[in-house]
């Protein structure tokens, strides 16, 4: 049971050398690229820039950059979206009872005796598959 | 042009009968069926009768009862409904339609649970059938082509034998996958002709391919390659269809599990799509590749030829020896194709017909006797002459008929097709191949007659519980009408054939050059 | 700025009408949801007709576009907006289209499959989310914008598919979804960073321009930046290797959450592997002529069959339906990749029109595919093969519906799935591209099969003692039969949008 | 004007009408079809011998006719030939129609006796297939093409079928006639080859050229092939003459299968099966001269082949004496017929083999006759049997039943040439043809008829001896069993036919005494003027079929002459004593042997080749062999690696796509790690190929 | 003297892998999420070091809509792990596989 992080003991190193390969050649990618010095920043402000570039008034920003308006107006819908969604699966029912669940049939499922529920959290009657 | 002509008549009819069936109840469909598939029948026998094509369709002949509106867009390509009949497809479109009635009513002794969804499915594939026999477009034909298989699947797998799950899932996929491989070498021909074509009218198509000289490389395949792929390609396709040795193996196990009525439709018309597009598309496209691997083709046709015919002299079950020598007779039809001979491709062609009629009424006969004994085991039934004696007379006329006995349908195209086939230019020794290939008729007769002598004759004895009786008028009387159209075109191959010829003579008008072999 | 619609002198942003009506839709979903004296209180007729009418009316409206030539050649031009931010093209109303449609069958699907739930405002506010985000993803066109839309497409999703918290398989389903999903969007952001360092621009044409000096471009920066992009748009259209989420979320998600996910978010995804890659990328790929910089249409080409294969031949041995649908629709996203993996062709819009098609057809076939499933779901007759034995003696009319969409899946001639599937192989033919052609004809062939299994049991295998159907629930039976009658009307029709399809993706190839 | 020509079609439309009727109205009729039969074939009869008559001139000009008169698939291509039915006929043509239909005729009225009064069921049925018997074979004899003969001459092969497996109630019936169907056919398949090839060759299978008021609109193919060989040119990459050889040798399997020559001949004595009628008319007088009849009709085209005239004439000579050693053990009646029936055939082939046309036509018609005798009264004593066929279980019929006595008696010394019986003559003119073409042609042509002649000559012996041993053992001696002592009577419709034919048999050698006529100076071989024509240049050149034009052939072109060693006379008196004494030596021993009360079988004191003898030399076992030992093993083999191979394939593909799905999913282990892990692994891949190897770097 | 752009490639790949090698190898879905917060700002860091490479700011914003979505990524993340919680007793992702082949 674990209910907060705690060094792991049961980590799975294999897996990881997955990890140091692509390490391995994004640096190998990385390192053999040729990459002029950096061009820097023209001379202003770079937060009211951002600010600027944020809501498509380029013309008054002293650095360049794309503008961003439509992205800021859907991340607004993606912030909106993600607090529902949060909100709607963090939300305890106040009843406790269990609620049919639709995509479990009310018949045996075949072959997967693991699959469905405990007894106390799910209506399936796993009792019995047959092939 | 007038849209509503025959063929959209005998399209409407079957398509809006099927639906009507399919909503009728059980215990009428079976009538109302046969009632509506009447209509195709008088339409077709019209037509017939008022066809006035002439030359062939895809090489500039006149269609009789054409009609063409503009369809779809695709990218570049104009996809159109076009339909029109030629001499080929006039007699193959009649025996759809009269086979398809016999069938219906020889349905209805065997066929007695879900009979509105049987005969609906029955009607739809003929509807689909007279689409293939009668579009000239390629991807509209190809609609119809695919939409025979499902109601074929559906027939076989509901109302099959024991494994019919099996055979319908193996006919449906075997045959999709040729019909993939196919289209890939249609279209790879059509991209090949490039610019010069924005149409899937076959006949336009054929006419530039056979104009020469249009091809260009595709992908980096140059032109002549090009058109051995592709017709290597299509071949295959449609060599499963017909079937050909060694892509034959979803037949006998379609056969064998499907209802009676369903391999007389299967027998009788659906094979004859795959020489039907053979002809269409390999040897009248392409020509000139056919020529030049005429030696691989022929070889083959006489391997399904004697191969099919020594299966069917190893198999016990009736239906299954019909099944069998199906790929047999079939194979005459492509040592016929590749002859390029007027009587070659004649002979073929008129095989088709009367392969379709004997095979159906082969496998009726079968069928009537089944549904007496309930077997079909050449082993468990004997001397049912004795009991059903009418059945059995024409069950001996239909062998003889199938062993090529004169003055019945198949002797005619038999002969035809070694007439053809003897005096080929192309066939490498034509007459020592067409001589192996003859040989068939011997086997034919061997396991006809040993099956006849076993299951017809001797003393009767049956080794299922039943109690035989003569058999229906309804089960009968399509077997009469089948026979007696069999010794009609055997008499007067000319009825069919004049226009047959008509038809192909034009496939040989101009010697086209520059073929590849395969090797 | 003004274009010119049917006559009409208006505001270049009208172009834009099919998204904002379903991000006005959302926004009232919300309100309607915040406004509820208690939770679950809203009537589920309100909310189910409210999205419904909101994916109609983009759906019509991006329709009625594309007849007027909206964003097309023939019409306005396509229209920038936002100094590029968005476009609205032929393609983007294309999309509009298949996303609006969609989601109409979905919510219209809801209304009877969500009897009983709590969440339902929450639910259909999600919904309409995620397609506000996949319609914008259909429009966007600096990969800045495409992000964002495509993270308000997913995250929604994440929810919508662990919808029903008491099942144990729809939280699994939603939690590999989130997983994998999040994994994805890093690599995808890592990739459009990349790109950026490459190009110095978000902006598709910018990055193009940028591209196409040439020798200047940190090609190996750029190849793991084109890499790591393409994968994370696998992710959304669920291709091998990103794909792994996909059988688990379809199958456990509510079964019209798994029908728009597999048909209108990975349409949505398509539509942005297209943009990107051929608006940003043609000449990195070689599509203008020389050597590519970087290859990714051989690499699409490879993930193309990988996916097909793998999609096709795990779904062949699956013991369920559902999740049969789900690796199918694995390996759907591989035939559709062909759009991007047989630009070889002469006529690359012929090639990429065919998949646009292709992506249409399936819109509607798959969807209405899942909602049988969710039909059945609602009847509780199980979920394995076996447990659809005999369902035609009680629900012909539904079976029947389902064997169109099977076999239009299976690309038989009984509904638009034959044209397009055809087209697909004909795009391999016309490219060369025999690997794909050959892995499309076997992986055809081996979808027939399976497919079949499912018409199989429904009318050919006798029914079990047991079987009953006591309910007709009248919604999901009109979203089934529509798809059932559209998939079916799109084979004789197939000419009422390929031409849209066809033109706009001309338009990409100049 | 309405000439007999214009009825000829209608000789044989006559028995088909009957066909018509008794099948499908015979079960209503007091005779179950046999009035029908009855009423066609004697309209045929009075129409052929009206024919018979127009061509000898006796009703106006000598004439012969050759119209085609039906197109049947007309070839519109060019190089599509055009085939089509038609009417030939000529003297041979006349002659034959008069035979058949005079013993088609004779055995309908038999069998009023043999079944009606026998109480048989499905007579109708009988009837129908007497009838299209009887159509088949008429229009097979006027065919005036190779197609048409070919189409008639399956006809009579199915007709043939049908009647030997009448009684498919029992099992040995319908297996004789499955037997006699496919051993023919295996015969007929080189026919076919042979028809296809003839056209494919000459572009007509005409056998005679049409003619219109003295020209030649349409040629024959036998002309062609002689104006090819004389102009040397090449068919399919042979030469004229080995392609000529080719398509005769083609054509005579055929010929071989039909007319029960070695090898073809084992389906013959199975066919007894049989209604004896069915025996006698088909199986004896006519369909089994069909093949012998088709080798006379196209002599002209194998006159051109030396090769296929000795083949002929080895195979006749053979199966003469072959046939004859085996009829000598036989027990059963119709068995002793039946091999007496390829032995006669054989002195057929020989005759035309070495040159004997007329000969072979005499044979020919005097064997019909007295053949369909002895089956007729064969058939007559079965019927006093009880259908016991078994001589040893007859003796002393004479007695009982003296019209079938006398009359079989008559076809005996018919059979056994005894002069003056119809078959001394001819089989005395058979032989000495052979005799003198093989002293008279070159090289091996003339050895090898010598050869077919010493074994024609032998074959003498022994067609007397079991000819009169069938007659001891059945006629002579004590009754051997009570059905014996006690026949069962026959009727008029039985001894009808027989007296026709017994006075048939004894004087129909009257109509080619050929011996006689040498001898004399008396022109009374009728036969030979009948077949060479009214005036004495012969038919019309243009006809071709005269045997004027074949006697300049086989000078000609196949090198044919006579030569007499002893001189003319001589000769002509020493062949005929030779074979003369020869069968009377063997019916002396036939007598020595069964003439007595209670004869023994003599066959032990054969020793090693009784057994040899009864097996028939094995060939039965052979064929049997070839069929069940050979052909079903390998079609069963066939058929296992269809299963096997093909379609596992088929199925093993399946399989594999299926198993290799099952492991594919495995991939989807459920455990979102690992996914991660796979998707890391592939993007390092991909980066690997596609960006450190692609060139990227 | 700028530091070469490379040496931030590095850093953000590093950051990256420990990243991916995070996702590999923990199996708590908390962690599971913490690492690919650190996957995400691995491409800030990129795209931060390149707008200044190329001198303009279109990296520099992008990078804060990243973090916006890493947040309401999160959001949904912990809501999802929450009923993973109820529904399995446990926040261990390989736990959950309940559903496989």
């Amino acid at each position: 049971m674990t209910t907060r992080p705690r060094l792991a003991t049961d980590v799975n190193y294999v897996n990881g050398l997955a990890a140091l390969a692509l390490f391995a050649v994004m640096g190998y990618v990385f390192m053999t690229s040729e990459l002029g010095m950096p061009a820097g920043f023209a001379d202003g402000s770079i937060t009211a820039s951002i600010g600027y570039a944020m809501f498509d008034m380029l013309d008054q920003a002293a650095i360049e950059a794309e503008g961003f308006l439509v992205a800021f107006i859907v991340i607004a819908l993606v912030l909106d979206a993600a607090l529902d969604g949060a909100v709607m699966l963090a939300r305890r029912e106040d009843d406790e009872s269990v609620v049919a669940a639709i995509t479990d049939g009310g018949r045996p499922l075949s072959g997967r005796e693991s699959d469905g529920a405990d007894a106390e959290t799910a209506t399936d009657d796993v009792t019995g598959g047959d092939d | 042009m007038p849209v509503a002509g025959p063929i959209e008549a005998l399209l409407a009819v079957t398509l809006v009968g099927a639906l009507a069936v399919f909503l009728a109840p059980d215990e009428w469909a079976g009538k109302l069926a046969t009632a509506i598939s009447l209509v195709p029948v008088a339409v077709s026998a019209w037509m017939y009768t008022a066809f006035d094509g002439a030359g062939n369709a895809l090489l500039g002949g006149d269609l009789a009862f054409e009609s063409t509106i503009g369809w779809v867009q695709l990218g570049r390509y104009e996809l159109a409904y076009h339909v029109g009949l030629d001499g080929i497809s006039m007699p193959l479109l009649l025996l759809t339609t009269v086979l398809t009635t016999l069938a219906l009513v020889s349905s209805w002794t065997p066929i007695d649970e879900r009979q509105s969804q049987f005969y609906g499915l029955m009607l739809l594939m003929e509807a689909s059938l007279i689409g293939v026999f009668s579009a000239l477009d390629f991807f509209m034909w190809l609609v119809f082509w695919e939409a025979v298989l499902i109601p074929m699947y559906f027939l076989i797998g509901v109302w099959g034998g024991p494994r019919r799950k099996y055979a319908a899932i193996k006919f449906f996929v075997y045959t999709n996958v040729a019909t993939l491989i196919m289209f890939v070498g249609f279209m790879a021909l059509v991209f090949g002709l490039g610019d010069s074509i924005s149409t899937f009218d076959m006949p336009e198509i054929a006419q530039a391919l056979r104009a020469g000289g249009n091809l260009s490389a595709v992908a980096g395949i140059q032109p002549a390659n090009l058109s051995l792929i592709a017709f290597t390609l299509m071949f295959a396709g449609f060599a499963v269809k017909v079937p050909v040795f060694p892509v034959h193996t979803w037949l006998p196990d379609a056969h064998v599990e499907a209802p009676t009525p369903v391999s007389v439709m299967l027998a009788g018309v659906l094979l004859k799509m795959g020489t039907y597009a053979l002809l269409r598309f390999n040897f009248t496209m392409l020509r000139e590749v056919a020529e030049a691997n005429a030696a691989i083709i022929v070889a083959f046709g006489v391997l399904s030829i004697i191969y099919g015919a020594m299966l069917a002299l190893a198999q016990q079950d009736l239906k299954r020896i019909v099944a069998y020598s199906s790929i047999s007779s079939m194979g005459y039809v492509i040592v016929g194709l590749v002859a390029f001979t007027p009587h070659g491709f004649g002979g073929a062609t008129f095989q088709m017909i009367s392969h379709g009629l004997i095979s159906g009424l082969m496998f009726m006969t079968v069928g009537v006797i089944y549904n007496e004994t309930h077997t079909r085991m050449v082993g468990d039934i004997s001397g049912i002459a004795d009991r059903m004696p009418w059945a059995v007379g024409i069950f001996v006329a239909a062998a003889f008929g199938y062993m090529g006995l004169p003055f019945m349908a198949g002797f005619a195209a038999e002969y035809l097709i070694f007439q053809g086939a003897f005096a080929s230019s192309v066939i490498p020794a034509a007459p020592l191949v067409t001589g192996v290939a003859m040989f068939g008729i011997v086997i034919v007769a061997g396991y006809l007659l040993w099956a006849m002598q076993r299951t017809l004759f001797g003393e009767y004895s049956l080794a299922t519980d039943y109690d035989v009786s003569r058999a229906p008028v309804h089960d009968v009387a399509p077997l009469v009408v089948l026979l007696a159209l069999v010794i009609v075109l055997g008499v007067r191959p000319g009825l069919v054939y004049q226009m047959i010829q008509d038809a192909v003579n034009p496939l040989l008008d101009t010697a086209l050059q520059g073929g590849v072999a395969l090797w | 700025m003004v274009v010119d619609i049917a006559g009409f002198q208006v505001a270049d942003w009208v172009a834009l009408v099919p998204s904002l009506i379903l991000g006005v839709t959302a926004m009232l979903l919300f309100i309607v949801d915040s406004i509820e004296p208690r939770p679950g209180t809203s009537s589920n007729t309100v909310l189910a007709g409210l999205s419904t009418l909101g994916a109609l009316g983009a759906f019509l409206v991006a329709g009625y576009f594309l007849v007027l030539g909206v964003g097309q050649p023939r019409g306005t031009g396509a229209v920038d907006l936002f100094n590029g931010q968005l476009v609205v093209d032929g393609m983007s109303l294309f999309f509009v289209v298949i996303v609006g449609s969609v989601t109409a069958l979905v919510t219209l699907a809801s209304y009877d499959y969500l009897e009983g739930q709590e969440y339902q405002a929450e639910y259909y506010g999600l919904v309409i989310m995620a397609a506000t985000g996949m319609s914008l993803m259909a429009s966007a066109n600096s990969l800045a914008t495409i992000f964002v839309s495509l993270e308000l497409s997913s995250l929604p999703s994440y929810a919508l598919v662990a919808f029903l918290k008491k099942n144990r398989g729809s939280v699994e389903g939603g939690l590999k979804y989130l997983l994998v999903g999040a994994l994805s969007s890093s690599v995808l952001v890592y990739g459009i960073s990349l790109v950026y360092a490459a190009s110095g621009s978000l902006q598709l044409n910018a990055v193009a321009d940028a591209l196409a000096g040439g020798s200047s471009v940190p090609v190996g920066i750029l190849g793991v930046g084109i890499i790591m992009v393409l994968l994370g748009f696998a992710f959304k259209t669920a291709s091998v290797p990103f794909h792994f989420w996909a059988p688990e979320a379809y199958e456990g998600a509510p079964a019209p959450v798994s029908a728009f996910l597999s048909s209108a978010s990975k349409a949505a995804g398509f539509v942005v592997a297209f943009r990107v890659f051929l608006t940003a990328f043609p000449e990195v790929g070689g599509l203008a002529g020389g050597d590519p910089m970087v290859d990714w249409v051989t690499a699409v080409t490879v993930l193309a069959v990988v996916t097909m294969t793998v999609g096709n031949f795990a779904a062949a041995t699956q013991e369920k339906v559902k999740r049969m649908l789900a690796y199918s629709s694995v390996g759907h996203a591989g035939y559709a990749l062909i759009g991007l993996a047989a630009l070889n062709a002469p006529d690359q819009g012929f090639v990429l029109g065919a998949s646009m098609m292709h992506l249409l057809v399936y819109g509607f076939m798959n969807t209405g595919a899942f909602l049988f499933i969710a039909l059945t779901e609602h009847w509780g007759i199980g979920r394995t093969f076996q447990d659809f034995n005999g369902l035609s003696t009680q629900a012909p009319l539904a079976c029947a519906a389902m064997t169109v969409f099977l076999f239009s899946l299976a690309g038989l001639p009984i509904g638009g799935g034959f044209i397009s599937k055809l087209y697909l192989l004909a795009a391999t033919a016309q490219a060369g591209s025999w690997l794909l052609g050959a892995a499309l004809i076997v992986n055809s062939a081996l979808s027939l099969f399976y497919y079949s299994r499912v018409v199989k049991a429904m009318w050919i295998e006798d029914p079990s003692a047991d079987l009953e159907v006591d309910s007709y629930p009248s919604s999901l039976y009109a979203a089934v039969v529509i798809a059932a009658f559209v998939t079916f009307a799109l084979l004789p029709a197939f000419g009422l949008l390929s031409p849209s399809a066809f033109d706009a993706a001309s338009v990409l190839f100049g | 004007m309405a000439g007999a020509f214009d009825f000829v079609p209608a000789i044989a439309a006559l028995p088909l009408l009957a066909f018509v009727v008794s099948l499908f109205a015979g079960q209503y009729m007091p005779k179950r079809g046999a009035e029908a039969g009855i009423l066609a074939t004697a309209g045929s009869l009075v129409l052929s011998i009206w024919t018979a008559l127009t061509v000898a001139g006796i009703t106006g000009s000598a004439t012969s006719y050759n119209e085609n008169l039906y197109t049947w698939v007309a070839g519109v291509a060019d190089g599509a030939v055009t085939l089509r039915l038609g009417v030939l006929v000529d003297p041979l043509t006349a002659l034959m129609l008069v035979i058949v239909s005079l013993i088609a005729l004779l055995v309908h009225v038999f069998s009023l006796g043999y079944m009606n009064d026998e109480g048989e069921t499905g007579l109708p049925r009988y009837y129908a297939g007497l009838g299209l018997f009887t159509a088949s074979m008429l229009a097979f004899v006027f065919s005036n093409n190779l197609l048409m003969a070919f189409m008639f001459f399956e006809l009579v092969g199915l007709c043939s079928y049908l009647l030997i497996g009448f009684w498919f109630r029992e099992d040995g019936p319908p297996s004789a006639a499955k037997k006699a169907f496919l051993v023919t056919r295996f015969g007929d398949y080189f026919f076919l080859i042979g028809v296809v090839g003839v056209f494919a060759t000459f572009g007509t299978g005409l056998f005679a050229p049409i003619t219109e008021g003295g020209t030649v609109v349409a040629e024959s193919f036998p002309q062609m092939a002689e104006h090819a060989l004389e102009d040397g040119e090449s068919f399919f990459g042979y030469s004229a003459q080995t392609w000529i050889t080719i398509l005769g040798m083609l054509v005579l399997g055929g010929v071989v299968g039909k007319s029960a020559q070695f090898p073809l001949h084992t389906w013959l004595p199975d066919a007894m099966e049989g209604p004896t009628p069915v025996s006698a008319l088909i199986h004896a007088a006519t369909m089994v001269a069909a093949g012998v009849y088709l080798v006379a009709r196209m002599y002209g085209f194998y006159l051109l082949s030396p090769t296929a005239l000795a083949v002929i004439a080895l195979i006749g000579g053979f199966t003469a004496l072959f046939a004859a050693t085996m009829g000598v053990v036989k027990q059963e009646l119709k068995q002793v017929l039946a091999y007496s029936t390829i032995s006669q055939y054989g002195y057929m082939m020989l005759a035309l083999g070495s040159g004997g046309y007329v000969a072979a036509v005499f044979h020919l018609t005097t064997h019909a006759i007295f053949k369909a005798l002895l089956f007729l009264g064969a058939g007559s004593v079965i019927i006093a049997m009880h259908h016991n066929e078994n001589m040893w279980d007859m003796g002393g019929l004479k007695d009982r039943m003296p019209v079938t006595y006398w009359t079989f008696l008559s076809g005996s010394l018919a059979l056994a040439g005894i002069v003056p019986f119809a078959g001394f003559w001819s089989k005395d003119e058979v032989l000495f043809e052979a005799l003198i073409h093989g002293f008279g042609s070159t090289g091996t042509l003339g050895t090898m008829f010598l050869v077919a002649y010493a074994m024609g000559l032998l074959a003498v012996f022994f067609t007397g001896f079991y000819t009169f041993r069938m007659v001891y053992l059945t006629f002579h001696g004590d009754a051997r069993t009570d059905v014996a002592r006690d026949p069962e009577p026959v009727g008029w419709n039985v001894k009808g036919p027989l007296s026709v034919l017994g006075i048939g048999a004894a004087t129909v050698g009257l109509i080619n005494m050929k011996p006689i006529a040498d001898l004399t100076g008396l022109h009374i071989d009728f036969l030979h003027k009948w077949l060479l024509g009214p005036e004495e240049g012969g038919w019309p050149a243009l006809t071709s079929t005269g045997l004027h034009h074949y006697e300049e052939l086989m000078h000609n072109v196949a090198g044919i002459d006579p030569a007499y060693p002893l001189g003319e006379t001589t000769t002509l008196l020493v062949s005929a004593l030779v074979s003369l004494s020869l069968a009377l030596a063997g019916v002396l021993v036939a007598r020595s042997l069964y003439n007595e009360p209670e004869p023994v079988e003599h066959t032990d004191k054969l020793g090693g080749a009784k057994t040899l003898l009864m097996h028939n030399y094995y060939q039965d076992e052979y064929q049997v062999w070839l069929a069940q030992g050979v052909t079903v093993p390998l079609a069963r083999a066939a058929d296992k690696f269809d299963q096997g191979v093909v379609d596992g394939v088929v199925n093993g593909i399946s399989s594999v796509s299926l198993f290799t799905g099952s492991r594919f999913r495995r991939i989807q282990s459920g455990v979102v790690t690992n996914y991660a892990a796979l998707m890391t692994l592939s993007l390092v891949l991909l980066l690997v190929v596609f960006v450190v190897l692609g060139g990227g770097v | 003297m700028a530091i070469q752009t490379q040496y931030f490639l590095l850093l953000s790949a590093a950051v990256f892998c420990i990243g991916v090698y995070g996702i590999l190898t923990r199996r708590n879905a908390l962690v599971f999420l913490m690492s690919v917060e650190l996957m995400l700002n691995a491409a800030n860091i990129n795209l931060v070091a390149f707008s200044f490479h190329h001198g303009n700011l279109t990296g520099q914003v992008f990078s804060l809509f990243t973090m916006a979505l890493a947040a309401a990524e999160v959001a949904i993340g912990i809501g999802i792990v929450l009923v993973l919680y109820r529904n399995f007793e446990d926040i261990d992702v390989t736990k959950a596989a309940t559903m496989r082949w």
